[in-house]
């Protein structure tokens, strides 16, 4: 056992001895980018809103103004106990929200967006976060696949959110129609949403 | 004379066994014709000249015998049995492709006949229904007035005559209706089956083509030519599923009988989870694969992405079936006990 | 009625026999030449008694069984023996075998015959008296009967007369017309193996059979079944699961399970060996197919298979001949061969009652040859492997229990011929096994002359060691004496002895420590003993034939004998020579006696160091070899040199070649005795020493 | 959370994001270790055991790494605690049990560069799974990726009879499997919406 | 033949044919096969895997006098993570978007066995500099695989050549992107997972054909008479 | 700083107390043999011929088990024995090393004793000790013992000794394969 304990004790130094000499480089290496991978990374997320709400109508970070959702709206919007909503400022002033929602009737399962709505309640864009539609059929509504979902920019709060089928306003893909008729109604409660939580909104309260 | 172990044999022969398979497709062929219309019969044309092409020519590529392949007839049954799964009316290329796919990927390349471990007609229609979602989904309405110049049209050019209905070409199967008048939510079941899409037993005309495969498959029985236990287990599976979640929320879960008569279930019951070459061949190993297929048909048509599952509920149990075999050797004569792995 | 406990799968193949069982068994005269073969039963082939040129008596034995699972074989009738040699065989290598040729002096005059009586004899005399007259079983598989008399007492003796092979009836046939002879059969055998119950299983396609041996078993507890036709049923293993329930294992012995199994051609082989002390002389033989005269004949054993069909009316001599049934008989290749005793069926065929098999299709797996499987197996499995060459798949498939009894070939959609596939797998996996065996034999020499190698070595080293001690020693000692001398050299003197002297030892341990695992095995050097005494024996054996094969050739060269094509004087040299050989391969033995009983000696648990036993056994078992060689040679030499004198004194005579050949043939066949004895002594020392290791 | 949480996690680990045949990690061993079915069953063993054990002590490690904010050294440490136990699980095998140790050969040691090894514990901590989460995310995994391995190792088994052409026989016909494999379990999606 | 190839050719000749990882080796078939559904992220991780391999291989055999074997493995593993995690944060920084679409498969570059195959069985036993070459062989013959199964998988799946260039080349990149198809055209079964698997089965199979082809070549011209009787072989 | 003094905290702990872990284990449960070589060894022939370019089956083995020597060296072994290799290593079967001695029929030695000068050379040659003979006597190969190694062919200075092909007889004839299989001429 003697020679296992200085094995062990051998083994150990030089394995430190490695980690150290491991470590330092990828901490200076880190020192190095991190900087430029936070920029990185805001501008990703700042896209991804963006999406949601036209460039230069804030100026605000938003995802620093997150506020959390009570749990009922949660649950409306999302189907779940916790969702968010960023608020967007322009000049200090609430320009617009961008709300997390979520369609649970896509024909693949949950759709999750983001859904941003300007002051006024105009809705100004819907971005597909996740989704497991069919690929090649209901994936028209990524936005990496095709630009439908550009359709709701700019749709009044009053909008008839449903597909043309059903009686809506809503394009869709025939054969996919599903796809479709769940954003539309996912966007339908984002947006019944704004107009009965407005007010407490424009106060910063969601 | 070649000299064998064994002096005699029975005068039988895969060519005729094959032969016996397409005839008793023929009534369901019948019927579905009657139901669909002569698009049918195109499609199963194009999939058998298709098939023989593509076995020829890879067997001349392998430098062997063309002939005595093409006369064993295994590929027209995978070309029938392909073209019986795909969408009546569905475009020319479309049956194509899937056949290359069924013959090449699903048979070929494992060697031809008695060496692939998938069904072959099954790998090309998942091929098709992975790949054209769409186009797949779309089947003509079973009685729709559409005459056979104009189903040709169709096939081969995706126009129509003027004033005929897309419908006729383009809607959507009963399993595929339920689920999204499901997915859609607001209806239930019931509600949903008064559809005329449906028809009294839950597939308007759709229900005699099953039945007319189902004697098939029985006429096949009867000529000792499949097992009874691979279909009759697949059956129990289908129930085994479908019964308890109707009986627990009708209003959510179709009636088994809609699961039978629907889709590819008796089809398969007869002809698809029958393939003696893909399928298990010991006695307990049948009735595992039988009813696990069953079992997925329903748990994917339910709960999954594809409103008809017979074609992955075959893969995936083709799939198990080297392991189902090793597992489930029968007692040889004299030992104690079976299954050694 | 008893019960049936059916067993699985099997088939109903078209029948065919009506065809033989118009006429009754007919009689023929006695062929021109007789083709014995030595190769009669799945043992070794006897070894031939008579000499070429030998006068014999019906009856009278020729050769002689060569270990247990070997027949003893019998002139068929009277004649002379012309010829003892290779010949076809029906067997379907094609190869062929060793046959003694009997040329029949049409007066059939039997030698004494010696009825048992079995009433008083004892199982081993009744076994005995059976192995001498050479019974084997007829029911196909030609195992030595007596064997299969040993475990008494038994359950159940099972009598197979099912015959479910299409075409044959010569059980039929013998049941109908014999059933009183083979009832006396079952006697013997029921006494000798005191059954319990004997049953008489019967296909019920064979009606007056069933009638005529119910007549003959009248108020014996014997009992005649009807069993349903279905074929195979007649296999032991399922005619025994088919009477009794017992399902027999591969591997297993029925007399495990208290059951036997004996065909019915058999029993009555059996009686009249028994009760008129008959040999195994002749048969009933099923000829039918395309031949005119289709029936069942009876047949002695050796009969030319051409001439028989011939007899029977056969038009074309080319025509393709099946011996045994269409289901499990074998395609002749030569019909010059004799009629052997597992003969009991010829089957002409023609294109319509054997229309050529379809090409073979791929296995479709379809299952219908796993539905007829009697054995239960996935006959599929076995194609699939034995095809790939994958044959421990194949053997973990239970390869061995199939029993080949052609049901899955004769269903096969896909015209496989899957039996052919299992009998290639099987060959394969025997030649396997053989070379595996002869592997780990090398492999074991390998190391044992490696470790003599490095013993030699390390012996080598201790006494260079030992003597490089004493040296230093010397040196050292020399050294010390002076005292003003430096001390120094001394230590390193005094060390060098020390080193060498540990040296020394640490080489003899290595040594000791090396020849311990062999010096372990006190049961090797008596095996060893045993051996060498064996050999011994044997190699005196060979010498005594030797010299009696002289004498023999000397005979044969006597001048007054009419044909003299061999010189007398090489004769004599022969004579000469084979005694010098034998002589000294007698000398040879002697010592080989000798020096395995020291052996033995040496062996003895009390006497000291054990490692010499094993390995005086073993270089004794190879002196006696090098010994044999030696006298082989010396033999040798005075045989060329006579013959060279021989030359000398009678120039006009051919070259002497014949005789030398026969003298280095026999000087091989002694050789190779002796070496087949000294690999049987080098076996069981490794399985003593397995054993002991265990 | 319920049962029917971690059930769900367990079915779509296993079933409908299979490592291997979806999410397309391990295909090393996937490929090398399944020409016999004996070999397969020991990796998956041996795989389940390492890919759940690495889950869960690489979970309470990433809780380190967050709370000290050294998420950089996520992989690194990862790797390294991974590769501790690998080697750990090697040594023991060898020394218990040289049957299986050989049965598993060269390929023990290349656990550790088993992509799920490190693939899963990453994905866990991409997807903030609790410790509980983790360990059924690491199991169901292991769970799924022995079950291809298994299912896969018997289907070679069986190819080898076969009439393969020329050059599609070894790897290529094994792949083509592969994907045939990939396209019936594409048959699983949706399952868990 | 003329003069032997020198140790460099043969190093090469085996990492980028002979041992390709991804055709005969089957290492490192994660990334090939998930990350291959388009020509750019293809070479884009091909040439991060290189990268890396090239200097794992490298500090593995400066190395490997100093690593007791009992913790060869973590020693390696930790070289090859802390290379790996550079090139991470490096992409991160200034290849942010590619660095999305890689996404885990970069990190994951640490368990590529093929990074770990080479320094165990090469890099561990050789110079620094062999080490290097047979590791950035190596890395090019991956790539190389990678960049084919793109090639086709796109091809075949989308009807395009190197769509989205721009993500690796800057904005020229558009120029270098090709449309093959019709718009319309899309064949899924390629971008999924099942053709990922057939597309390597394709190329291992394009390999061995002219593998065969090339000994049947070899076998004729070193003896003609058999030419006559040997077919040629698909 | 603060972070670079963290990280080598948490990385410096971590290696420290696996490298003690495994150092100890490598102790611990260490293994001598290697079971492989066993294996390996019973499948080659045992013919101890030395083609392989070892001196004899063994040292292959344990060249193979090292991962030093491909599995295609040994020619007695025929393409049955590399298929058993590749199957038991888990490797991919290949073709004979083309440079290397290709297998030939199994046979034994013969001596031709007339010529023999009984130099004893062969016997020393013997892998097996299956030769049997002593100074100046005629030399005999134990036909039953003799592996076909040739090994004893060269030293030999009268080049009496002969290789005779193994015969068919009954006891080793084997069935043939049942069909000529509709191979492709192999490339
Ligand atoms: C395999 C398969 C996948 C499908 N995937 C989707 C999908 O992702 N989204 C969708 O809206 N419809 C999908 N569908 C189509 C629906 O089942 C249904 O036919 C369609 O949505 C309703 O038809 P309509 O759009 O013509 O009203 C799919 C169909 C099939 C067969
Ligand atoms: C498939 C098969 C069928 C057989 N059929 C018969 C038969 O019909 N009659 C018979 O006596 N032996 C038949 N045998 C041989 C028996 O198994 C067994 O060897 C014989 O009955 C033992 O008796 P014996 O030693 O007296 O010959 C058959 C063997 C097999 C394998
Ligand atoms: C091998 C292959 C061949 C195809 N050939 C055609 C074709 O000949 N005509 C056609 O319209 N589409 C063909 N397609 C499909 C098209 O690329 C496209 O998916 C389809 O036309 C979709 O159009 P639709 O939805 O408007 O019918 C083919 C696809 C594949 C994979
Ligand atoms: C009863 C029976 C059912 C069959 N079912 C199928 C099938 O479902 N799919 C298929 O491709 N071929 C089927 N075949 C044909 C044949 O077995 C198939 O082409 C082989 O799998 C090709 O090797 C069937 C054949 C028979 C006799
Ligand atoms: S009967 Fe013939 S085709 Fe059918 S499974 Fe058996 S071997 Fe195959
Ligand atoms: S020959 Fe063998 S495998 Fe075939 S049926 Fe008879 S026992 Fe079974
Ligand atoms: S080549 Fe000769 S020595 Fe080498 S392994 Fe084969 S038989 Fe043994
Ligand atoms: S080497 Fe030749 S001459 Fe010398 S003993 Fe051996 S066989 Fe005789
Ligand atoms: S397992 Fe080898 S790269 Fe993933």
């Amino acid at each position: 056992m003697r020679k296992a304990a200085t094995q062990a004790r051998r083994s150990a130094i030089t394995l430190a001895a490695f980690a150290t000499t491991a470590t330092v480089l990828l901490a200076s290496t880190w020192l190095a980018t991190h900087q430029q991978v936070e920029a990185n990374e805001a501008a990703t997320r700042a896209a991804l809103l963006a999406q949601a709400l036209p460039a230069g109508s804030f100026d605000n970070d938003l995802a620093a103004n997150a506020l959390p959702l009570p749990r009922s709206v949660a649950q409306q919007l999302v189907q779940r106990d916790a969702a968010k909503v960023y608020l967007a400022r322009q000049h200090g002033q609430l320009s617009g929200v961008v709300l997390e929602a979520a369609a649970p009737n896509g024909y693949g399962g949950r759709i999750e967006l983001l859904v941003g709505i300007a002051r006024d309640g105009t809705v100004q864009g819907v971005r597909v976060v996740s989704h497991r539609e069919t690929p090649g059929l209901g994936d028209y509504i990524d936005l990496a696949v095709s630009p439908w979902a550009r359709q709701f920019a700019g749709k009044p709060a009053d909008s008839r959110w449903a597909v043309k089928k059903d009686g809506g306003d809503t394009d869709y893909i025939s054969g996919a129609t599903i796809s479709a008729r769940a954003v539309s109604a996912a966007v339908a409660r984002c947006s019944d949403y704004y107009r009965s939580a407005q007010a407490r909104l424009l106060q910063g309260q969601p | 004379m070649s000299r064998h172990a064994t002096h005699i044999a029975q005068p039988v022969t895969v060519s005729r066994v094959m032969l016996k398979v397409l005839a008793a497709l023929l009534p369901g062929i019948a019927v579905s014709v009657y139901c669909f219309g002569p698009g049918v019969l195109v499609q199963l044309l194009l999939a058998t000249l298709t098939a023989l092409g593509a076995e020829a020519a890879v067997l001349r590529l392998r430098q062997r015998p063309v002939a005595p392949a093409l006369a064993d007839l295994s590929a027209v049954v995978t070309a029938w049995l392909l073209a019986l799964s795909m969408p009546p009316l569905g475009a020319w290329w479309m049956i194509v492709v899937a056949t290359l796919f069924a013959i090449v990927l699903g048979k070929q390349l494992y060697g031809g006949l008695g060496n692939n471990p998938f069904n072959p007609a099954m790998v090309g229609f998942a091929v098709m229904i992975v790949s054209f979602p769409a186009q797949m989904a779309a089947w003509g309405t079973p009685l729709a007035a559409l005459d056979a110049t104009a189903q040709l049209q169709w096939i081969f050019t995706h126009t129509l005559p003027a004033g005929s209905s897309v419908d006729a070409v383009s809607s959507a199967t009963p399993l595929d209706v339920l689920k999204t008048g499901l997915l859609q939510g607001g209806q239930d079941v019931a509600q949903l089956l008064l559809q005329p899409r449906f028809g009294q037993w839950g597939n308007a005309g759709g229900e005699w083509v099953a039945l007319a495969w189902a004697l098939g498959g029985l006429w096949l029985w009867q000529q000792k030519l499949i097992p009874w236990r691979t279909p009759l287990a697949m059956l129990a599976g289908v129930l085994a599923v479908s019964l308890p979640l109707w009986l627990w929320q009708p209003a959510h879960y179709a009636s088994p009988l809609f699961h039978l008569l629907n889709g590819a279930t008796l089809l398969a019951a007869g002809f698809i989870v029958t393939d003696p070459i893909s399928g298990s061949t010991t006695p307990l190993g049948r009735l595992i694969f039988g009813f696990m297929v069953g079992v997925l048909v329903v748990v994917i048509r339910v709960f999954g992405g594809f409103p008809d599952a017979v074609a992955f509920a075959v893969l995936i149990m083709n799939m198990a079936v080297p392991f189902i075999d090793q597992t489930t050797q029968p007692r040889v004569f004299g030992r104690k006990g079976g299954r050694h792995a | 009625m008893s019960q049936l406990y059916d067993f699985h799968g099997g088939i109903h193949p078209p029948q065919h026999k009506d065809a033989a069982t118009g006429r009754p068994i007919q009689q023929l005269p006695l062929p021109p030449q007789l083709y014995i073969a030595l190769a009669q039963s799945v043992g070794n082939p006897a070894r031939p008694t008579v000499s070429v040129g030998q006068p014999v008596l019906k009856g009278q034995q020729l050769a002689e069984p060569d270990g247990r699972l070997s027949a003893a074989v019998h002139a068929p009738t009277s004649g002379t023996i012309t010829a003892i040699g290779p010949h076809p065989f029906a067997h379907p290598s094609g190869l062929p075998v060793a046959t003694i040729t009997l040329a029949p002096d049409g007066l059939d005059s039997w030698q004494p015959r010696s009825p048992l009586a079995w009433q008083d004899a004892s199982p081993a005399q009744l076994r005995s008296h059976l192995q001498d007259m050479g019974v084997v079983g007829l029911g196909g598989a030609v195992f030595p009967t007596h064997l299969k008399l040993g475990a008494s007492p038994l359950a159940t003796l099972v009598v197979n007369g099912a015959e479910c092979e299409p075409f044959i009836s010569c059980d039929d046939m013998l049941m109908r017309e014999r059933a009183a002879g083979i009832v006396d059969g079952i006697r013997i055998a029921a006494h000798a193996l005191q059954a319990g119950q004997v049953l008489i299983g019967i296909e019920d396609n064979k009606p007056q059979a069933i009638a005529a041996m119910q007549a003959a078993c009248a108020g014996t507890p014997y009992r005649v079944v009807s069993i349903p036709t279905k074929y195979p049923s007649g296999g032991a293993k399922q005619l025994i699961r088919l009477l009794t329930g017992i399902e027999v294992p591969h591997g297993t012995r029925a007399t495990d399970l208290g059951v036997q199994c004996l065909n019915v051609g058999t029993l009555y082989a059996m009686a009249r060996a028994v009760l008129h002390g008959e040999p195994l002389l002749s048969r009933v033989v099923t000829v039918t197919g395309a031949v005119a005269y289709a029936a069942n004949y009876e047949v002695a054993i050796g009969t030319p298979l051409a001439w028989l069909l011939q007899q029977a009316g056969m038009a074309d001599a080319q025509t393709e001949v099946i011996m045994g049934g269409p289901m499990m008989g074998i395609t002749l290749p030569d019909l010059h061969a004799g009629l052997p005793k597992a003969g009991n069926c010829l089957i002409a065929k023609s294109a319509a009652l054997f229309p050529p098999r379809p090409p073979e299709q791929a296995c479709i797996r379809c299952g219908d040859c796993a539905s007829v499987c009697p054995a239960q197996l996935q006959p599929m499995d076995l194609f699939w492997f034995a095809k790939s060459r994958n044959f421990g798949k194949a053997q973990e498939r239970h390869l061995f229990d199939c029993i080949e009894c052609g049901a899955c070939s004769y269903v096969c959609p896909s015209q496989i011929p899957l039996v052919d596939y299992y009998r290639f797998a099987k060959s394969e996996i025997w030649a396997a096994e053989r070379d595996k065996k002869n592997a780990s034999l090398a492999r074991q020499r390998h190391e044992f002359r490696q470790f003599r190698i490095e013993r030699d070595k390390s012996e080598k080293a201790a006494r260079l060691a030992a003597r490089a001690a004493e040296q230093a020693a010397k040196l050292a000692s020399q050294a010390a004496t002076p005292a003003a001398a430096s001390t120094a050299p001394a230590a390193s003197g005094m060390d060098d002895a020390k080193k060498a002297a540990i040296a020394a030892a640490l080489a003899r341990a290595a040594a000791q420590k090396e020849a311990k695992p062999l010096s372990e095995q006190h049961t090797s050097g008596l095996d060893d003993a045993k051996q060498a005494a064996i050999q011994a024996a044997m190699a005196r054996a060979a010498a005594r034939k030797a010299a009696s094969d002289a004498a023999k050739a000397a005979d044969a060269a006597n001048p007054d004998s009419p044909p003299a094509t061999t010189p007398a004087q090489t004769g004599m040299d022969d004579a000469k020579r084979a005694a010098i050989e034998a002589a000294m391969a007698r000398a040879a033995a002697r010592k080989a006696a000798a020096d395995a009983a020291k052996a033995a000696d040496a062996a003895n648990p009390d006497s000291p160091p054990a490692a010499a036993p094993t390995q005086t056994g073993m270089d004794d078992a190879k002196r006696a070899a090098v010994e044999a060689a030696m006298a082989r040679a010396a033999a040798r030499k005075a045989a060329s040199d006579a013959a060279k004198a021989a030359d000398a004194a009678n120039p006009d005579s051919p070259p002497a070649t014949t005789p030398t050949q026969t003298g280095m043939d026999d000087a091989k066949r002694a050789a190779v005795e002796a070496a087949m004895a000294r690999a049987a002594a080098r076996k069981a020392a490794a399985q003593a020493q397995k054993d002991a290791s265990e | 959370m319920d049962l029917g949480h971690y059930l769900l996690i367990l079915v779509s680990t296993v079933l409908v994001n299979n490592v291997v045949l979806v999410r397309m990690l391990g295909l090393c061993p996937f490929m090398g270790v399944s020409r016999k079915l004996e070999a397969a069953i020991g990796m998956g063993a041996a795989t389940t055991f390492v890919l759940t054990l690495g889950a869960g002590s690489s979970h309470l490690v990433n809780q380190l790494l967050i709370a000290a904010d050294l998420t950089f050294l996520r992989t690194l440490s990862f790797i390294v605690i991974i590769a501790a136990i690998v080697q750990f699980t090697e040594m023991v095998i060898h020394k218990t049990s040289p049957v299986l140790y050989q049965v598993l050969g060269i390929y023990l040691p290349l656990i550790t560069t088993n992509c799920a090894v490190l693939g899963i514990p990453l994905l866990n901590a991409q997807q903030n799974h609790s410790l509980a989460e983790s360990l059924v995310f690491g199991f169901g995994s292991a769970v799924g990726f022995s079950l291809i391995l298994i299912l896969f190792g018997a289907l070679r088994e069986r190819l080898e009879g076969a009439d393969i052409p020329a050059p599609f026989q070894g790897t290529a016909i094994a792949l083509v499997t592969a994907a045939l494999m990939s396209l019936a379990f594409m048959g699983f999606g949706g399952l868990t919406r | 033949m003329s003069t032997p190839p020198t140790v460099w050719q043969d190093i090469a000749r085996k990492g980028l044919w002979q041992q390709n990882p991804g055709l005969v080796q089957l290492l490192g078939l994660c990334p090939v096969l998930a990350i291959s559904n388009n020509v750019v992220n293809a070479l884009a991780l091909g040439l991060a895997t290189t990268l890396v391999t090239a200097l794992s291989s490298a500090t593995v055999s400066s190395v490997r006098h100093w690593v007791p074997h009992d913790i060869r493995n973590p020693v390696f593993i930790m070289i090859i993570a802390s290379l790996v995690t550079c090139v991470d944060l490096a992409m991160n920084a200034w290849l942010h978007e590619l660095y999305l679409v890689l996404g885990i498969f970069i990190p994951l570059i640490t368990t590529n066995c093929i990074v770990m195959a080479r320094a165990e069985a090469f890099a561990s036993r050789q110079p620094v500099r062999e080490a290097a070459w047979d590791g950035a062989m190596m890395g090019l013959g991956l790539t190389g695989v990678l960049v084919a199964l793109g090639a086709l998988r796109e091809l075949l799946g989308k009807g395009t050549l190197l769509a989205g260039a721009d993500k690796l080349f800057g904005p020229a990149g558009h120029h270098l992107s090709l449309q093959l198809a019709g718009p319309d055209y899309q064949f899924l079964l390629m971008l999924l997972p099942p053709g990922a698997f057939l597309g390597l089965a394709l190329l291992i199979a394009g390999k061995n054909a002219l593998d065969a082809r090339a000994r049947q070549r070899q076998a004729a011209a070193a003896n003609p008479a058999t030419l006559a009787n040997t077919g040629t072989t698909p | 700083m603060n972070t670079l003094l963290l990280a080598l905290l948490v990385m410096v702990a971590l290696a420290l107390l696996l490298g003690a872990v495994l150092g100890y284990a490598s102790v611990r449960f260490k293994v001598d043999a290697d079971p492989l070589v066993d294996k390996i060894d019973d499948i080659l022939p045992q013919t101890q011929c030395g083609q392989c370019g070892h001196p004899g089956c063994r040292p292959y083995a344990q060249a193979i088990a090292s991962g030093e020597e491909d599995i295609n060296k040994c020619p007695p072994g025929g393409e049955d024995g590399i298929h058993k290799l590749a199957e038991l290593l888990g490797v991919d079967f290949k073709p004979f090393d083309a440079g290397a001695a290709q297998p030939k029929p199994k046979a034994v030695a013969l001596i031709d004793e007339a010529t023999c000068i009984g130099c004893t050379l062969c016997i020393q040659a013997c892998p097996v000790d299956a030769i049997l003979g002593s100074a100046k006597q005629m030399h005999t190969i134990i036909a039953s013992e003799c592996t076909g190694c040739e090994l004893c062919l060269p030293p030999c200075p009268v080049d009496c000794i002969r290789m005779i092909p193994h015969g068919t007889d009954l006891t080793n004839w084997k069935w043939r394969y049942p069909t000529i299989p509709i191979k492709a001429v192999k490339p």
